[in-house]
């Protein structure tokens, strides 16, 4: 049985004026185990801490019962305290008898029999309780940042500029993404591509940050501080120790009708390419799917003309494994699929376009050089539609119930850009509602309204249908005036909504990251912790949480990084310990613990276990990861055998004083 | 401005539909081919069932201009699927003329010799309810 | 059926397929059928599958077989609901295990016909919906419906869910409302429940049958032999201790109960213990959508999956 | 120094969100009855099945657990499988007779003081009608 020491706290009047702290530390001390009861003033003062050291020392005390104010308050001063004693911190139980009891109760005989018993139940408690010790585990000074975008570009330069190595994995050609292909930023009208390209060349240059461009993550393995990370570098069949980006073998390659992905499938591009100028690596890529070379084995131009000799034929996938610390999620979004939506005629004429394609038909880099230009015939357009919410806000099964988010703001900057450029063009928006909240944005859409005389009508597009003479009749309803339009327009622009790339399920698995049902990353905490997964270590940078724009992106990679640095600067992570354990002889194996695990914390592998007759038979049974737990308990609940328990607030603990309430 | 919230139960009842899911995008209004025909349009029918003014709706001849194209049900985003809305008030307007026309006990004075059974089971289906 | 399942069975211990078998065999008396394990071709002589194979074999798999040998088990289609969620649980080894599924129109209850005052039954013949009888005092012809075990009254499935091989035919799903007790009890009174449930647990003597031959009890300790659990018992000290052996029992194999209907059958005491599992099922059904446990093999079971908008336990103040 | 026995209510609060929703009951001095005792657990999903059959066992009259609110959890997802099995729980408890309004759940949050003493007055008042429990007790843990 546990020497306990009891400490009963008169917090002032708070505790002592309506509890009687005499009686209460002569009731607690015939409790069986105590062999030490008193009261003082303050515990929580440096006499009062004095006194439950000195008492500690004294009597010998393998517990510590402290009646006072609510554990969140002081446990961990108390802990402290008796830590310097020479105890183990987890031996102090706090028994609340302030805020749940002098400070709610009147009566000082009903406030003093309650703090008896809520203290038996802590003096119950700690009979069970076990020496704790926080585990240890040390940290890989490295981080992981998923996806070259904005927001993985800028998290990797904040945690390089911290002084940790980076490595970037992007599974595209190049970083940049969607920015680079984006024309113009909203509220400021500055160029995209200059200021998104000096940061792709820091990150190229950057000597702790390393790119691994054209990869994907091939496999996950460890826990916070510890990842293990597989990355498939795809082949390019470029040698990239030799390759100069000079780019004369994506002028010959004689493969040349090939959809530029960059362009949005507006132009062509060769079988070997570099996405785009600024391009980082700006390394050539074969394309395997349409290399002649490759596919047939006739050809070889590109090769030929190479004066660098970078083009290998035979180069393979190479996996290559890396240990990291911290793994920064940052894996954006994508467009959806605008053919499905019939009504607006996506499929059915160029004409109709999307609005990163619009970006592009704006864009000096693009297919038009930056002319606005029908894509039908190459003329310019004089009546523009824009129809805001493409499959935002829909319950259909095509659409998405979010709202993206960023649509009313480009919209707005596509419909100013026009009528600043080609005044003679008639432009329409149609909107739901109109969502401008953030710093000069309203301002911006109102310019939009005002200044530039863009007709918003508050409704929707209900029909797009191509005519014979190359128009579009828009069939829309104008809701404030109660009128149906027919509009003969030259192009149409879907604002469409955002869902997250596609690879982001699969990598959500390979990190035990929780997504809700739209596969954003869940955070974990909405308010509180809105950069973090719930699982330990890996953080969430952009889109890939939830639809922002390009300011918040930048925010919340900056965010991501700071707490990826607050990891990474520590040399040892200390754990929390308690945390729940399998007793492997009692475990059936069932695999419903590791269900209900929101950290991924257990798995489970095979031991061979003797039988009654002797023999061996092997048996699946869980382990704890104590540097992943974080102890809510959920577990030890699934258990049905009770293999799985809750250091520190164990079975046993929690009936014992279930038990003490009740006596 | 009368407000029967009886006649907006039944109306949700018969459409099993919450008329609150619409967000006021007018798509439906956007996409309906007889638009201009229509006294109340698709999404008003929504607003105005929404807020128990089904009267307004009964009296008008919105209800016979509707195609039952279905094409705001086809479009719309939010599932609120406005025809059936249009066709719930239709059927409130039709079961209001006073129940039944036609009464079995009456049948059998009206019957001849020459009168085909048909006749006698399709009055049923048009006459009463 | 008896002749081709023995000769599929003989096929593979010949053939060294599998170097056990468990089935059922005859005991001392007609119709007292129970498992048994035959290892050898000889042995199995003794095998019977009959109108009292009622036993669920699937549970003996657990601690069978070992590393390298397979064994070959027969199961009717009830039971191989109870394999599946066993091979989910990770409990038993499904490649080292050759289901032999075999039709089933129903088991008899030898009780039920006691009750009924036929005793020293030598033979049975089930046709259609009747059931002739042969005893030491005379042939008699029952209602079959009369003498089914309690469990197969309302089958829920007659398809097994999975197998390597089937003799005859497999059978559908069955749309028997069994959920008809529950519903009764439901309607009662909280009083009248709390007397029906004390009348019959009252009657618990702990004997463990029902822990011992239900398919979903496989823990490697029991709680109840845990005296670290904190509800550690060996008997039923009390009326407090009645209720909660069964409200554990049941709450541990909610979501994962198969409704095979084993703990009713075995009981001596003849408590209904399968409207306890029902309840759970039924509920589980109304509060998260239908679930069969071992439907299949990979399908999580309700209590270790979650949705948003699941109901607020107020909805048990609110229902019946 | 004996104070007549009322009937007893175990409170289970999660220390996230509700132990603190009670401490701010006790900043603000909002007073609720006395014969309500808290346990702490980490998460509502702490809370087995069998702590609150053992609080009836040794005597309880009353039992409540409390969280965070769905979607608030501390843990992300604790709270909605302690919602499942509470609720199976309940409707078993339910099923073989116990007064249902014996048990209950509640998500209180850290900011919500009030909600917590108001719960516990209306839960207190509720086990108070209902009187001693005696479907599911324990004669020997009974002093």
């Amino acid at each position: 049985m546990q020497r306990i020491g009891v400490f009963v706290c008169h917090c002032g009047t708070n505790i002592a004026g309506t509890v009687d702290v005499k009686t209460v530390a002569e009731m607690l001390g015939k409790e069986p185990g105590v062999v030490f009861s008193t009261d003082y003033q303050y515990m929580c003062s440096e006499a009062g801490q004095t006194l439950i050291q000195d008492a500690i020392k004294e009597h010998n005390l393998g517990g510590v019962v402290i009646c006072s104010c609510s554990p969140r308050m002081h446990e961990q001063t108390f802990r402290k305290a008796c830590a310097k004693a020479g105890l183990n911190p987890y031996m102090v139980e706090v028994a609340n008898i302030r805020e749940q009891c002098s400070w709610i109760h009147k009566d000082v005989a009903e406030g003093t029999e309650k703090a008896v018993i809520l203290g038996r139940a802590a003096i119950a408690k700690v009979h069970l309780n076990a020496p704790l010790t926080a585990g240890e585990s040390p940290v890989v000074k490295r981080a992981l940042v998923i996806g070259g975008g904005i927001a993985g570009m800028q998290t990797a330069l904040d945690i390089a500029d911290a002084g940790f190595e980076v490595d970037i994995v992007e599974k595209n050609a190049t970083i940049g993404g969607k920015m680079a292909q984006i024309d113009k930023t909203f509220p400021t009208l500055d160029c995209s591509a200059c200021i998104l390209t000096p940061k792709m060349v820091d990150c190229a240059q950057h000597e702790k940050i390393n790119i691994y461009a054209y990869s994907e993550v091939e496999d996950v393995k460890g826990f916070v501080g510890n990842f293990s990370v597989a990355i498939r570098k795809k082949a390019r069949y470029v040698d990239e120790t030799k390759c100069t980006g000079c780019g004369i073998c994506t002028e010959k390659c004689p493969v040349k009708n090939i959809p530029n992905e960059f362009n949005m499938g507006m132009d062509n591009r060769r079988s070997i390419y570099i996405p785009f100028a600024q391009a980082v690596p700006k390394i050539a890529t074969i394309d395997p799917n349409t290399c002649n070379k490759l596919k047939t084995g006739k050809c070889g131009v590109c090769s030929k003309v190479c004066g660098a000799g970078a083009i290998d034929y035979t180069q393979k996938d190479e996996i290559i494994r890396r240990e990291y610390g911290a793994i920064v999620v940052a894996t954006g979004f994508n467009m959806i699929d605008m053919t499905k939506f019939d009504e607006f005629g996506y499929a059915q004429s160029k004409d109709v376009i999307t609005s990163l394609e619009f970006e592009r038909l704006t864009n000096a880099a693009g297919p038009t050089g930056g002319t606005l230009l029908r894509p039908s015939d190459g003329k310019h357009p004089h009546t523009i539609v824009f129809v805001q919410c493409c499959g935002s806000r829909s319950t259909t099964e095509n659409g998405k119930p979010y709202c993206s988010k960023i649509c009313c703001m480009y919209t707005a900057k596509h419909a100013m850009l026009t009528r600043e450029k080609y005044p003679d063009t008639d432009v329409y928006v149609f909107y739901i509602d109109v969502r401008t909240p953030g710093k000069n944005f309203d301002e911006f859409y109102r310019r939009a309204v005002e200044q530039y005389g863009v007709h918003y009508v508050k409704g929707m597009v209900g029909k797009v249908a191509p005519r014979a003479d190359g128009t579009l009749h828009v069939q829309a309803s104008d809701l404030l005036a109660g009128e149906q339009l027919h509009i003969d327009a030259d192009l149409v622009v879907l604002a469409g909504a955002i869902e997250p790339d596609k690879s982001a399920r699969g990598l959500a698995t390979k990190l035990t990251a929780s997504m809700d049902t739209n596969d954003f990353f869940t955070e974990a905490h909405p308010k509180l912790r809105p950069v973090e997964s719930p699982t330990a270590g890996v953080f969430l940078s952009g889109v890939c949480q939830g639809p922002k724009d390009i300011p918040e992106t930048v925010a919340q990679a900056g965010a991501a990084a700071s707490k990826v640095i607050g990891l990474l600067v520590k040399d040892k992570l200390t754990c929390n310990p308690c945390v729940a354990q399998s007793d492997e002889l009692l475990c059936n194996g069932c695999s419903g613990c590791e269900h209900v695990c929101p950290y991924g914390a257990i798995t489970y592998e095979t031991k061979e276990f003797m039988q009654f007759d002797r023999s061996m038979k092997p048996r699946r049974v869980a382990s704890v990861n104590p540097a992943v737990c974080q102890g809510c308990g959920a577990c030890t609940v699934t258990c049905p055998s009770g293999a799985m328990d809750l250091k520190g607030f164990s079975n046993r603990q929690i009936m014992a004083e279930v038990d003490a309430i009740c006596k | 401005m009368k407000i029967d919230m009886n006649k907006r139960d039944s109306v949700i009842r018969m459409t099993g539909i919450n008329p609150r899911t619409c967000m006021k995008c007018g798509k439906c209004s956007a996409t309906c081919p007889s638009f201009d025909e229509m006294e109340y349009h698709p999404h008003q029918f929504i607003s105005l069932v929404e807020a128990g003014r089904v009267d307004e709706l009964m009296a008008s001849e919105s209800l016979y201009n509707c195609l039952a194209c279905m094409a705001c049900l086809e479009r719309c985003p939010r599932g609120v699927e406005p025809a059936k809305f249009v066709e719930a008030v239709r059927n409130l307007k039709l079961r209001e003329h006073g129940g039944n026309h036609l009464a079995p006990e009456a049948i059998p004075e009206m019957l001849d010799a020459d009168l085909p059974q048909q006749a006698i089971v399709s009055a049923f289906r048009k006459y009463s309810k | 059926m008896q002749e081709m399942i023995k000769s599929k069975l003989a096929e593979l211990l010949s053939t060294g397929a599998v170097t056990k078998v468990i089935g059922w065999k005859r005991g001392e008396n007609f119709y007292d059928v129970s498992p048994a394990a035959f290892e050898s071709v000889e042995s199995l002589a003794d095998f019977v599958y009959d109108d009292f194979c009622g036993a669920n074999l699937s549970k003996f798999l657990v601690k069978e077989p070992g590393k390298e040998s397979k064994v070959a088990v027969v199961l009717k289609p009830c039971d191989t609901f109870s394999l599946n969620q066993l091979i989910k649980e990770n409990r038993v080894n499904r490649e080292n295990i050759f289901v032999l599924g075999v039709p089933c129109e129903g088991k008899l209850s030898e009780e039920k016909m006691r009750v009924m005052g036929i005793v020293g039954l030598t033979g049975c013949k089930v046709e259609g919906d009747k059931v002739t009888v042969e005893t030491l005092y005379g042939t008699e012809t029952l209602d079959k419906n009369d003498v089914l075990l309690t469990k197969c009254a309302t089958c829920h499935s007659k398809k097994h869910v999975i197998f390597d091989e089937l003799i005859g035919e497999t059978g559908e799903d069955s749309d028997v409302d069994r959920f008809v007790g529950v519903a009764e009890l439901e309607a009662m009174s909280e009083d009248e429940r709390y007397e029906f449930w004390r009348n019959e647990l009252s009657r618990c003597i702990r004997c463990n049958a029902c822990r011992n031959a239900c398919p979903a009890c496989t823990c490697e300790k029991c709680v109840f032999d845990n005296d670290a659990s904190g509800v550690a018992a060996k008997s039923n000290a009390n009326s407090f201790e009645e209720n909660m052996f069964h409200i554990i029992r049941a709450y541990h194999v909610a979501g994962r109960c198969t409704d095979c209907g084993e703990c009713s059958r075995v009981c001596p005491q003849h408590i209904p213990l399968h409207l306890l599992n029902r309840k759970f099922i039924k509920d589980i059904n109304t509060f998260y959508g239908d679930f069969q446990a071992g439907a299949d093999a990979e399908s999580e079971h309700p209590l270790v999956h979650f949705t948003e908008n699941d109901p607020e336990p107020s909805i048990v103040k609110e229902g019946k | 120094m004996q104070i007549e026995k009322k009937p007893l209510i175990v409170a289970f609060c999660c220390n996230w969100c509700s132990y603190a929703g009670a401490d701010l009951a006790g900043t603000n001095r909002l007073n609720y009855p006395a014969n309500v005792k808290i346990i702490r657990v980490p998460c509502s999903c702490r809370v087995n099945p069998l702590f609150i059959l053992k609080a009836f066992q040794r005597g309880a009259d009353g039992v409540i657990i409390c969280g965070c609110h769905p979607g608030d959890c501390h843990y992300t997802t604790g709270n909605y499988y302690a919602r499942r099995r509470i609720t199976l729980l309940f409707s078993m408890l339910s099923y073989l007779g116990i007064e249902k309004n014996r048990v209950r759940l509640e998500w209180v949050s850290a900011a919500e003081g009030a909600k917590f003493a108001a719960t516990m007055q209306s839960f207190a008042e509720e086990i108070a009608e209902l009187g001693e429990c005696k479907r599911l007790e324990d004669l020997r843990c009974k002093k």
